[in-house]
């Protein structure tokens, strides 16, 4: 009998898989649609449009990898750069798994415990399978299900951030469990919080500006990148053995990806081929030109060399600083932020991390964390009506002093939740599989004891 | 049967090979090795933590001769890698017992 | 007066090549265009699909070089990573040219030889190369010219995908030789089976599904692997020697470049930035994230670690097996297509091969001879109209199982003709020029005794 | 006093900045608009161009880097690789940055001078900043934003190219100096003459063509790579120790994504995803395609093996030559202008270098100025109405033999600029901080020296 | 004088170096080798082709003393890159006929 | 005790190291190095700069043998590591005055 019921059960969502509806949800079919962030929503489908976010929602899987595994690969040892690979290529397997099953609902159906998260109606993706040529009220001139798989990549690369800061030493499997826990209980509430229609941040009393990310991707995985450096503790033999980059032309590259691929993340967060998404690209490139320069620049006066880890740190900054203004600052404000992020990560990265003594080893915190908060308070100073056209979306420059208050409510809320949940987390992944793994795998590296494989075998 | 071993320059490893060619001698090896001696190394900075790369690159060659030409191999590999700086290298001589070419079978100085 | 003569026809196809026209193929101007596959087919030319078609062929040209290099380069001895790089960029060079002049002709052209090949009527892109503003009848939404140079780019992959094979042993000239016979006699006529208006898999009785190649790149590509790799023999040394691959890190990068071009492969076949190019996407991505985490998983599961090298397998085969479905199916299914190719993929590629002790150096028969295989009867099953909207692109599962029946005579009648032609090229490149690089040379490697140049000089 | 002035006036500066307009130009608020190549003018922002457009500028900066970056990298020793890549990065920060502030302005504002160059309408982007929603008269069908942005991405990209004729010997510092002082007097006043609508070249008697930068782009920077590589001297060594690429496999990544970048380069000088894009994109890759078969080609023929670094060379001599060609020509002809390419370009490259013995370590000269030669006199020939629609723009094939002699008056008038140009900044930089890295420098190499960092540590 | 070649951990290196600094040796010379011995390698499987890698990653560290050094310097480095367990390596002495300070052509002991 | 090296073919490496292995040799330490002789190198060409690459890869294998091993050893590698054409290698033969075995401190043979 037991059996038969699990074969039924068994049969019953593959069927649903393949057929990508389920009756006891029909009612939620149009939930997902209105999630979407569009003030005045043009319901035709637009080709221009449905363009460029299909080539963005292909840049922005470009940014976990090749990008962010070249970047971080490149600044490990060389005895654990597949270990970082492997750790980006199996997140875009995973994540994007369970946001088709239910990290899309999660985030984007309406909002279920008093708009904590949201609810169960578009799990498996139940509502955004329109029929052909049907036409379907679309919540923006995309297919919603253009959407779903846009807000999907960066579903993907945000744990793949945090990734930096326990690299070298975290267990595979622990970093497997602990990225599907956050996934679901940080992400996907956050991401509600912010970006859902009816998100407690989106819109009211509490609107808090977050164009393309800077507080759910950046800000929630840096401050939990954080917790996981300090509750994993150091490298064995930080700040004994030299670490340096075991290649940089790695991480030069991965870099420079970063950066083309961000004009799909943030670019494409206009979810348009708009005017708007112009000014986010233009402002995305002058961020990251300016951290660019500013990092470098640093350096260059206070070691006497500017260096290329410096320059290409500093384009990320820029360009993490500038994601959640990006639709909605002047290219010079674009500029300023990113000269501001340059200089308060370079602090970051060095000075602080060197007093406080965590081994974060990649900079997730230093870069992610702290330009991520930087932006977050510097889109309420620099948003202007001028660029998104709402009047809503203005910031301190234009007499909203309002914003910046916003701006550190929504962004406090996000840190307290990334903090507390990644705590819990830990704990959990902790007692169930262990964090660290054993010291003899970690002075053999990660590519050998967790994947069997080498990096190079240049001989 | 001597074995040199010479640790050199990099850049010049040309002109040296040249010159113990030209002076005669027909074969040498030679392998990536860094050190340091008197020549210490430099301050590498990443993000803020900075590391002495103590050891520098260099190129160790090693060239085995007849005792006959000894001499004339050591004189000259050091009249060719030496720059007058600190961190032109050394070189350390010492005695085979036995060479053997894997070809023929060869042993001794036929071998070289 | 025999060089008189031979003068004229130099002038006169230089003239013909400027001008792209030719009086005697005059009236088969308008058959290129009407090649197309498209049921409602819009007259006007849209910008929106034009952009996406122009950014889908730059991307399927990434995945030859660098993403299939990367991938196939990585996994060679480092001995013969430019000769893989070099096949490639050769490929570009010289399928490229050959498709522009007679390729896309015998492809896509009215049928000849009983509807064997298409014609000459659109050589030298006669009747592809419209007056600026005149108005032309566009098969699509798109410049047919688009068509052309998006086809070209999956004629340049699909022989590099056979290099696989013959990887670190044939010699150049057999691999240039040997590609530009297969090109012409293997590829182009399945093309036109199953792609031309009047190709007999395209439709009638015989309809098989194939939306991007499923059954025209990947079976056929795979299937001459195998043979290849069974008639030049094993390199020196397999089977004694360990030959493991020389840059894991470069098949990362290939293999998820790969990942991010397959978008512009699959949803870029549905010609237009439309619905149903969407669904394409999300299948793709979904059935590539299911293939890495089924051919990881197999992995952990029987020797303890997940490698990189089967995240990025599984990958590739989820890739390989969506192709032909892509549009034609829900996401859920892509997801049991991954996750089904994912472990055939693997079992083909491990005790299939080791039990046969045939040596498909870089697995082109076992991902992508086996992969296509099986994406092709899947299709039969899972197509729904669902999302075509094409009541005839419908298979097992809503009860059209002649469905399956057709894509077995399909992908028979491809792998058919891929092995006699096959078989019959490599005896005719062999009597020409030899199959098989000297011993010396083998053992010295590809690099240095086909190229004269070594790919890494790090000291 | 003093200070409450300055203070005023940075206030000032950074008022503006953020705003981004200011009354003192007010007038010049169109300008820049008008300043764009469009006979007829759509005044209407179509989506679809505008995704190709955002597109094609993602693409040309992927051209500076990656693709640049490891073209130029993989060709100097290990020991210069950082240098080279860090000359990329920091032309992204510091070309962006004057871009903004003046360089839009001087190439593309009202002429001055007596047509000189641009003038100062259009200072920190004065007038390109639309109201949202504000209905604003553009120059073409793409927000003049965009036009700017994307041409930013030409003016990273040309002073990069001129890096390669320095490379492994150049200080940093002169390297900054040199190239914000040549893009601002050099850069700007050719693309002022070649692509504003008041330019001499653009249009009249003059009338110039070129598509996408034959000019602009590739004459003036292989010009002025030219007499640096003669003004600075050998490299130590030059002539006695073997200097081979230390990583064909990077040159080799590089080189093909600098023909994947390309299409944006060719194809998006279209300003919109139209039929003309399509031809300029067939004929890029064909040239591209034909430019490897011919270089390649010679070497099978001369040196019995075709090498990987010929494949990759060729394909970019056949990109530079077909540049001011793209949307001028049939893919015919490109092909031809390939070949051309291929062998003029490799004869420069081997036996002119070899006969003067200048040392243009990565030959930008011998490929970007001499095949950005050839392009600009072929483009004279080879122009045919049929393509462009315009009757203007037709070549000595179509009878119009002026072409040429225009062509020879553009690519003179824009060499004589180079030449001087950079001649004298050489003086001044070399005045303020000395052009070449000091002789231990350059032996340590430029990695070390320059930026205190290594590119590789693979122990 | 003596040559000391130690063959030792990868992750033992700055110690040894460290401690054999201040021990007043001055010089020193590592390269990248590969060995075995009782520790014997790991498997790895690619795509279900199984090898045994037996040579495992291993630093030579080559210090040439005076003879009066050289106890010091072998204890310094046993006693350094120990960790007890197998693998950790090997220390080979044997005598140089000469050594040569290519910069400055002294030779002998004056010359290390 | 002796200390044998022996330069080689890459591909030969795997070869001479089963039959060393099988003639009871418990271990060795082989090193990346570059070399010529008799076998001169070929020549490279980058867009028509040409250059003589003398140097060939070559594997450096070496192993410390008790002085009655000695003979077995080397003709276990001549043997295996021969092909009979041109730079197959040499092999060259020194004395040890001392070998340490680091985890145990063990000295002479049985450290080996
Ligand atoms: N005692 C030593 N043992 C082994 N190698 C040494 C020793 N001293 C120096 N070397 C090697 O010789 C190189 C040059 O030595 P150094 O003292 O810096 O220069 P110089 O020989 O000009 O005084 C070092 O980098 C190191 O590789
Ligand atoms: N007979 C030998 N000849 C040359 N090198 C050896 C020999 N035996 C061991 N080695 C080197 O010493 C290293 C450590 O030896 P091993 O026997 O594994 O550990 P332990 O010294 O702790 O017993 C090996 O990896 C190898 O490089
Ligand atoms: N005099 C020498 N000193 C050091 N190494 C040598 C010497 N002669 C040869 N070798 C090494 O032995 C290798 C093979 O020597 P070679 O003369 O080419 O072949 P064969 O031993 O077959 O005559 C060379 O590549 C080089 O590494």
């Amino acid at each position: 009998m037991k059996t038969l019921i699990s074969a039924r059960l068994i049969f019953a969502s593959i069927l649903l898989l393949v057929t990508g509806s389920f009756s006891f949800a029909e009612e939620a079919t149009t939930t997902a649609a209105e999630a979407v962030a569009a003030p005045v929503a043009p319901p035709k489908l637009d080709t221009g449009d449905t363009a460029w976010m299909l080539v963005s929602s292909a840049l922005v899987l470009m940014m976990t990898a090749p990008g962010l595994a070249l970047f971080y690969g490149g600044l490990v040892r060389k005895k654990n750069i597949l270990g970082v690979m492997m750790q980006c290529i199996f997140l875009m397997g995973m994540m994007s798994t369970i946001w088709m099953l239910w990290g899309y609902s999660i985030a984007f159906d309406k909002g279920i415990a008093g708009g904590f998260c949201g609810g169960f109606g578009a799990v498996m993706l139940n509502g955004l399978l329109p029929e052909f040529g049907k036409e379907v009220p679309h919540a923006t001139s995309i297919p919603d299900l253009l959407f779903m798989v846009y807000q999907m990549m960066f579903f993907i690369i945000t744990p793949g951030l945090i990734c930096g800061a326990f690299a070298e030493r975290m267990k595979f499997s622990a970093m497997v469990l602990f990225c599907a826990l956050w996934g679901t209980f940080v992400y996907c509430p956050v991401a509600h919080w912010v970006w859902a229609a009816d998100g407690w941040l989106f819109s009211g009393k509490y609107l808090a500006l977050d164009f393309a990310g800077g507080t759910v991707v950046h800000l929630t995985s840096g401050a939990s990148a954080l917790l996981c450096a300090l509750m994993l503790g150091k490298r064995l033999g930080f700040g004994q053995e030299p670490m340096p980059p075991h290649n940089l032309t790695y991480t030069f590259i991965g870099a420079t990806m970063l950066w083309v691929g961000w004009f799909g993340f943030n670019a494409g967060s206009a979810l348009a081929a708009s005017p708007q998404a112009v000014y986010a690209f233009v402002a995305t490139h002058l961020a990251a030109a300016t951290g660019t320069l500013a990092w470098a620049g640093i350096e260059w006066i206070k070691r006497g060399k500017p260096s290329i880890l410096g320059a290409c740190s500093g384009a990320v900054a820029g360009l993490v600083c500038v994601t959640p203004a990006a639709g909605f600052v002047t290219p010079g404000s674009a500029m300023i932020l990113g000269v501001v992020a340059g200089v308060v990560c370079y602090v970051a990265c060095t000075s602080i991390k060197s007093k406080f003594g965590y081994d974060d080893s990649l900079d997730a915190f230093g870069v992610h964390g702290v330009g991520g908060f930087v932006g977050a308070i510097l889109t309420g100073v620099f948003a202007t009506k001028h660029v998104s056209g709402d009047a809503l979306k203005s910031g301190l420059l234009e007499g909203n002093s309002q914003q910046v208050v916003n701006q550190l409510i929504g962004a406090g809320a996000a840190l307290g939740l990334a903090l507390v949940g990644t705590f819990i987390i830990l704990k959990v992944v902790d007692a169930l599989v262990g964090l660290r793994a054993s010291q003899d795998d970690e002075i053999q590296g990660l590519d050998l004891s967790q994947h069997g494989e080498e990096g190079y075998i240049f001989y | 049967m001597k074995k040199i071993e010479a640790i050199i320059r990099h850049y010049k490893l040309e002109e040296v090979k040249n010159a113990l060619t030209e002076a005669g001698i027909q074969g040498m090896t030679v392998s990536e090795v860094r050190g340091f001696g008197r020549q210490r190394g430099h301050k590498e900075t990443y993000r803020g933590a900075e590391y002495t790369v103590d050891f520098l690159p260099k190129v160790k060659l090693e060239v085995v001769v007849d005792d006959g030409e000894l001499q004339k191999a050591v004189e000259t590999i050091t009249s060719h890698a030496r720059t007058g700086q600190i961190g032109d290298g050394k070189i350390f001589v010492s005695s085979l017992d036995e060479v053997i070419r894997i070809r023929t079978g060869e042993q001794g100085g036929g071998a070289i």
